[in-house]
């Protein structure tokens, strides 16, 4: 049998990866987003793996709400890009710190 | 039952009327005009005047009994009452007499005197209010209310001495004359609290009554130092009769208060308010009586004014500083014999004083409107032609001063000399010399002012008028009482069982040098006729004889006299360098320390250090931290990684 | 190995390898082509699980729509695909580093020890009929009625939100108007000038200016 | 029944509701009218407030209870005792004056000027009616938006720095006093004041919740040294801000000693008793002092009212010191009593005194309040000069007027407690003489300084009515507090017994 462990450990692994996509990646910000929908899966493979073994489907009804949040961020976060693209002519991550000191 | 009731609204009558008057001067003035307020102003105190007569006699001629009552409650709190509350003894109806006899004759003498005054009826208002204000003070059967009249006199004369606010000195003369006496009020509104505090009552006659339960009791005022309650209480109590009683070294502000308009320095400066003191004390003497030590401080204070403000009135070249001087050294008089326990004698001569003293500034008032506003006495001389009422009504005054029999202050000087004589307080002898000194001293400066403004060279230009009858009217009504009050009073003032001041004072039998002296009295004629056997005559004589000599006969040797003793001159002139100590230490002094605090304790080390510091750290800080904020995504989210990276490890690792 | 560890050791590096190449890949269009490998992937997973309805939404939701939106963004901007390797071998360790220790850190705590077999067997199989999609209704629609609603308006204001924030102001078109053209008045087309019909030119008052024609 | 029910509740937010009407008004005269309606009828409610009080009973009255926040039992709590009936009657009064002047003085932004102050009065009198901690602390905080905008928009020059400066100041003395309560919360599980009462806590609990407390109401108070928001604060502020600040905002402080630190850690103010003496008495000397050196005359009243404020700490924590001397209690009523008469008091003399002096400024175009532009003032502004008199005589203290009550029930008080603290007490007689006759002088008397002066017109008739109204205030209490005293006699008892260390 599968053990919940095995599902936890990919789940972290999928983690660990998209934080290395967010430290590596210093020019295009798409991946970045990637990156971040990468540890939502992570994180939503935990949901599932423990609501399949503790039996309870509220932690299904939770992935269900993430996945809704993570589309509407998705969309969100695209929309803020091409603003962005458009007003700088950039996504280039190095290139944006407006909020610098 | 009923006679008092009616005693009692017939005294509240008679303090509202002036305060009616005040109100309708001040509020209304401008609208009804300037005939009509004096005429409201004069009437209700002539009423008020009327009724303290009524009073009089009813308590002091007719014998009714001391009345009492309540007006009404102003504070009660926790277990103590203060009330509005009147007392109506022999002393307050006397002093009532007196104050509204003045009162009425400045009243009228106002009329002429500020004629052509913008603040006419703002004149008439002040001077209603101070009528009220003094009433108050008179008629109050406890030390709140008695407060109450001693701050709403000392506001009255703030006013009136800036009367003529466009005039930096009469304004600066005003707020000294105010700070000075709040100085005095330190000591008065301590005196009170320690009242309250060991008697529980702020009532006179309650408080007298306690008087023996407190005297063994005493405060600790230093670690190591403890003084009787009563000493400390009548020590304080003097404080503030000092102050309003200029007497050393709170007297500064009675030669300034001159500043103002005459009517007023004759009213306020010379016959009541600054005699609120004496009174004071002579009603509190149920505890002076039991308390030595403060009889002694008030009997050498007194005596040193009396003889050393006297001096200062030699030198003055101001019609008007001289009489205030002599305000003031008379004042130390009454103060020699308060400290003496001969209170009836201090109010006898309260008494007289005030007739004497309000006529010769009213007199010399009436000479200065003559000369348009001139005080200078260099400028003046020669005008007893002139004006002869004026002159006359000067020289009884003058003469009355001086101590010359048959006059009032004869009596009341000669008395106040006897009494210390006789009296066994310590300090006794001190004051002795003083007062007879004081007694050549007097005539000196008064006989100089009267030389030197009537006779001789006429050294004003232009034409000099007799004032108008408004003017002189007081004069006259105010010369008769200085000529016969003292013979006629002496009797039932001192020696007569029972006094004319009844029971309102109390003097201890080992003090009480009037029986003493009562076996060699004879009456007044024989008092007087016998006068030419004392010392006192002959000095007064020859104070007069040395006024004429200096000023009239031989004006060169004062100037000799001047040279020779410059050290001592300058000194005078200088007033002891009173005036010198209260600006350079007192006044700048606090206003240093006021700099220092506010400069270096609030604006640098609080404002500077701490406040604005504690900001000026932050921004420090900031501009330093500023740059962990580079901008970039990375770096924020490298953050959030590290910190979840700890997060972990201490949750994973950590137990 | 059962079939269903077969299968889940190879979905799982199926993802994990596509994940990797999500991050290392210089192109952002294969990046985005091999993010939906991996989310076909977890699927997979997802439904060793048994969490079908998710599973399905996952691969229907985001591999249809997010993920098309994703590429359709990469394609539309031009991006330097040769920069975007910069700094990337000079990150790479310290990246690295970091995501082993908090993979490292996880699996300690998710480890078998914690949550092996042992501690958390496997659930019961689910009864006959059971039906994944109506369980998850039943709760979806009752008790949890309100926070549906509420992402429903949520995905709303995103659409919303996304369309304001892109949307270009109208372009500049010359459209007719009839009703206004009809409703014009003389006074907004014509503006009556009162003119002098002789200007006079006074020669004294300004001589600088009595050269120019007037 | 109904009006017992609401009436209170009326009272806080009837302001808020004109503030809504004057900011929806259209132009600046309907908000004028509208704020001064609104006012006006505030004010007159407290009237049947006073008659239906009952003054033989400590127990709050009026009192309305609703659940607000169940979570942590927050309860929307108000009623009113002697004090705060005394206080919220006091707030009305001053609103009102507030905003009267405001009709005249302010000419920009009229419709946010009043709302802003009918909002703080608002938030004002729910401070003084909030019988929970946290509604109190709400209203607490409430009321420094208003104000700080306040200062922040019809300020003078300098008004940033004093609004920040204010701000920061009266906040982070607050933030402690939310500590202090949170902490009595968990030890009673309640926010209910009176609850608070019946704890027994440790010294060591008494004393840290006495800092706590201590902090935020020092600041209000405000207690040397952590005066110095306040000259600032009044200074840059508009006439009303100014009003408001010195006749409502600092009696907070003392409200709160009264309601908070002393019932509520009796044993710990005790101990402190000496100390809070000291700081009273270092605020009269030493703040009388600096008022005198003052140029600017916002300044010196500002420093004034901390000397005066001094009186009123004073009284508060010399209780203790009486009754250990005359071993009883009744004599330490005097002393509380005058400090509360003396919060009142203070209120109109120098909110009196305040409102000149944005009369004054209002008459040159410059708005100097520097005591040299002026000169001479009393020649073309007779009535404005007796009136200010007045005020000046109550900042004085003179009998007869409001100045002197409390001053002189705490003075007698001092006495009682240790000859000193009456001595030291007493020396403001002098100096608060001193630096208010100087400036009236400096001020008022003397020739003509200047055109502008020479073409200064007197008081209109706004003005008067303020003016009037001030000095029936000033005339009433002076002359006849048993009134305003028989209201807090009960409670001050109550206070008193529950303030007795164990």
């Amino acid at each position: 049998m599968i053990s919940l462990s095995d599902f936890l450990i990919v789940a972290a692994i999928l983690f660990g990866i998209g934080i290395a996509g967010i430290i590596i990646n210093r020019k295009n910000i798409i991946v970045l987003l990637m990156s971040i929908e990468l540890m939502l899966l992570a994180v939503n493979t935990n949901f599932i793996a423990f609501s399949y073994f503790l039996g309870n489907n509220v932690g299904q009804l939770f992935v269900f709400f993430i996945l809704t949040v993570a589309a509407a961020e998705a969309a969100i976060g695209l929309a803020i890009m091409m603003v962005l693209f458009r007003k700088s002519g950039t996504i280039e991550v190095n290139k944006l710190d407006l909020l610098k000191g | 039952m009923y006679v008092e009731i009616n005693l009692l609204s017939i005294a509240v009558v008679l303090f509202l009327l002036p305060l009616a008057g005040a109100l309708i001067a001040g509020l209304f003035g401008k609208q009804i005009g300037r005939s009509a307020t004096h005429w409201v102003a004069i009437t209700l105190v002539g009423c008020s005047f009327l009724l303290s007569c009524y009073l009089f006699a009813a308590i002091v001629l007719l014998g009714h009994p001391p009345v009492e009552g309540v007006i009404y409650n102003w504070v009660t709190t926790g277990n103590y009452h203060f009330d509005v509350a009147i007392l109506l003894d022999h002393l307050s109806v006397t002093m009532l007499f007196i104050v509204n006899f003045v009162s009425f004759m400045v009243h009228i003498y106002t009329v002429g005197y500020m004629a052509d005054d913008p603040g006419y009826q703002r004149f008439f208002s002040y001077v209603s209010l101070f009528t009220f204000s003094m009433l108050i003070l008179v008629l109050a059967n406890n030390f709140l209310l008695l407060f109450f009249g001693w701050e709403g006199v000392g506001l009255v004369s703030y006013l009136l001495i800036g009367f003529w606010f466009k005039r930096d000195s009469a304004v600066d003369g005003g707020l000294k004359a105010f700070i000075a006496n709040r100085i005095g009020d330190v000591g008065f509104v301590l005196a009170i609290a320690a009242v309250l505090t060991y008697f529980n009552s702020l009532d006179y006659h309650t408080v007298f009554n306690h008087v023996p339960a407190v005297l063994g009791q005493t405060i600790r005022i230093l670690p190591h130092i403890h003084a009787h309650v009563i000493t400390v209480i009548c020590v304080l109590l003097f404080i503030g009769a000092m102050a309003k009683s200029a007497q050393i070294p709170l007297h500064v502000w009675l030669p300034e208060s001159m500043e103002g308009p005459t009517p007023i320095s004759a009213l306020i400066h010379a016959a009541t308010m600054v005699t609120a003191g004496i009174y004071m004390v002579a009603r509190m003497s149920p505890l002076f009586e039991y308390s030595p030590a403060a009889l002694s401080l008030v009997l050498i204070l007194g005596a040193t004014t009396c003889l050393f403000m006297g001096f200062l009135a030699v030198v003055q070249q101001d019609i008007k500083r001289v009489i205030a001087y002599s305000t003031i050294s008379q004042l130390g008089y009454m103060a020699v014999a308060l400290g003496a326990s001969a209170y009836d004698v201090a109010i006898f001569h309260l008494m007289t004083h005030a007739f004497f003293k309000a006529l010769l500034f009213l007199a010399a008032g009436s000479v200065i409107i003559a000369l348009h506003h001139e005080q200078d006495m260099r400028k003046m001389g020669g005008l007893a032609p002139y004006m002869p009422i004026t002159y006359l009504t000067f020289a009884i005054g003058a003469l009355a001063l001086a101590a010359i029999p048959p006059f009032a202050g004869f009596y009341s000087k000669d008395a106040i000399i006897e009494a210390v004589h006789l009296s066994t307080t310590p300090g006794a002898h001190y004051a002795y010399l003083c007062v007879l000194a004081g007694a050549f001293v007097t005539p000196l400066y008064i006989f100089r002012a009267l030389f030197l403004t009537f006779h001789g060279k006429k050294r004003h230009e232009g034409a000099v008028n007799e004032s108008p009858w408004v003017v002189l009217v007081p004069l006259i009504a105010l010369a008769i009482p200085s000529i016969i009050a003292g013979g006629m009073l002496i009797g039932p003032m001192l020696f007569s069982t029972p006094h004319l001041l009844g029971d309102s004072i109390f003097v201890l039998p080992q003090h009480d040098v009037l029986t003493a002296w009562a076996v060699d009295y004879k009456g007044a004629q024989t008092m007087a006729l016998d006068a030419s056997h004392t010392l006192p005559f002959w000095l007064a004589v020859s104070g007069i004889a040395a006024a004429w000599i200096f000023n009239m006969a031989r004006p060169e040797w004062s100037d000799m006299l001047k040279k020779r003793f410059s050290w001592f001159y300058e000194i005078l002139i200088d007033k002891y360098g009173f005036d010198k100590f209260n600006q350079v230490v007192v006044v700048q002094g606090t206003r240093r320390l006021g700099e220092f605090f506010y400069k270096v304790c609030d604006l640098m080390m609080i404002d500077g250090i701490f406040v604005n510091g504690s900001g000026r750290f932050i921004r420090l800080f900031a501009r330093v931290g500023r740059h962990l904020q580079t901008g970039y995504i990375y770096h924020y989210a490298l953050a959030m990684l590290l910190g979840l990276a700890v997060l972990l490890g201490w949750f994973v690792l950590g137990f | 190995m059962t079939i269903l560890q077969m299968i889940f050791y190879l979905f799982s590096a199926v993802a994990i390898a596509s994940a990797l190449f999500v991050v290392a890949s210089n192109n952002p269009v294969r990046g985005a082509l091999s993010l939906v490998l991996t989310f076909f992937a977890m699927a997979g997973v997802w439904l060793l699980l048994h969490a079908e309805f998710l599973a399905l939404i996952l691969v229907l939701v985001y591999v249809g729509a997010v993920m098309t939106l994703f590429l359709f963004v990469v394609m539309m901007l031009r991006v330097n695909v040769l920069s975007a390797r910069e700094g990337f071998v000079r990150y790479l360790p310290f990246a690295v580093l970091l995501a082993l220790i908090i993979i490292g850190l996880t699996i300690i705590a998710v480890g078998p020890k914690q949550f092996g077999l042992t501690s958390m067997p496997a659930p019961a199989a689910e009864v006959a009929g059971y039906n994944n999609l109506a369980d998850l209704g039943m709760v979806l629609y009752t008790q949890y009625a309100y926070p549906f609603e509420i992402s429903a308006v949520l995905l709303l204001t995103a659409i919303v939100a996304a369309i304001s924030l892109t949307h270009r102001l109208p372009t500049r078109r010359k459209n007719q108007i009839v009703s206004k053209q009809i409703a014009v008045k003389r006074a907004d087309r014509v503006k009556l000038i009162a003119m002098p019909s002789v200007k006079k030119i006074n020669l004294s008052d300004k001589p600088s200016e009595a050269g120019e024609p007037s | 029944m109904w009006f017992e029910h609401n009436i209170l509740s009326i009272l806080i937010w009837l302001p808020v509701l004109g503030a809504v009407a004057a900011l929806l008004s259209k132009g600046d005269k309907a908000a004028r009218l509208i704020a001064s309606g609104f006012s006006i009828v505030n004010l007159l409610l407290c009237i049947p407030l006073y008659l239906a009080f009952d003054t033989s009973s400590f127990a709050m009255q009026f009192q309305e209870n609703h659940l607000w926040i169940s979570a942590y039992k927050i309860h929307y709590a108000i009623g009113v005792d002697g004090i705060s009936l005394a206080m919220i009657m006091l707030t009305n009064f001053t609103g009102l004056l507030v905003i009267l002047a405001g009709c005249q003085a302010i000419k920009v932004r009229v419709a946010q000027y009043m709302a802003a102050f009918l909002i703080m009065q608002g938030m004002m009198i729910g401070v003084f009616a909030a019988t929970d901690a946290i509604l109190f602390y709400v209203f607490w905080e409430g009321m420094l938006i208003p104000m700080y905008l306040s200062i922040g928009m019809w300020g003078s020059s300098n008004r940033n720095y004093a609004a920040v400066k204010f701000f920061l100041y009266t906040f982070l003395g607050s933030i402690l006093m939310l500590v202090a309560l949170l902490y009595l919360y968990i030890q009673t599980g309640s926010f209910d004041i009176q609850h608070f009462y019946s704890l027994h806590l440790s010294m060591h609990v008494q004393k840290l919740l006495f800092f706590a407390f201590l902090l935020a109401f020092a600041v209000k108070v405000p207690m040397w040294p952590v005066h110095t928001w306040l000259p600032d604060a009044h200074t840059e502020a508009p006439a009303g801000g100014s009003v408001v600040l010195a006749a409502l905002m600092l009696k907070l402080g003392i409200y709160g000693f009264l309601r908070f630190s002393m019932p509520i850690v009796p044993e710990a103010c005790e101990y402190m008793a000496w100390f809070m003496i000291v700081l009273s008495l270092i605020a009269i000397i030493y703040i009388g002092l600096v008022a005198i050196v003052q140029t600017d005359m916002k300044k010196l009243i500002a420093y004034s009212s901390i000397s005066h404020m001094g009186f009123a700490t004073l009284g508060c924590f010399m209780m203790y010191e009486i009754i250990r001397r005359m071993s009883s209690v009744p004599d330490a009523y005097m002393s509380l009593e005058g400090a509360v008469i003396q919060m009142i008091s203070h209120a109109f003399g120098s909110g009196a005194m305040f409102l000149g002096v944005g009369i004054l400024a209002d008459r040159l175009a410059s708005h100097s309040r520097q005591i040299k532009d002026y000169r001479g003032v009393a020649a073309r502004m007779p009535i404005f000069a007796a009136f200010f008199m007045l005020f000046a005589m109550s900042n004085v203290g003179l009998p007869g007027t409001a100045g002197f009550v409390g001053e002189f029930m705490v003075i007698m008080s001092a006495f009682q407690a240790h000859f000193w603290i009456a001595m030291v007490a007493a020396l403001t007689l002098i100096l608060a003489s001193a630096y208010t006759l100087w400036m009236y002088k400096r001020v008022f008397f003397g020739p003509i300084v200047s055109d502008e002066v020479a073409a200064m017109q007197d008081l209109n008739w706004l003005e008067t009515t303020n003016y009037v109204l001030l000095a029936i205030g000033v005339f009433f209490l002076g002359l006849y507090p048993a009134p305003v005293l028989n209201l807090l006699h009960v409670t001050i008892g109550h206070i008193l017994s529950l303030s007795m260390p164990a």
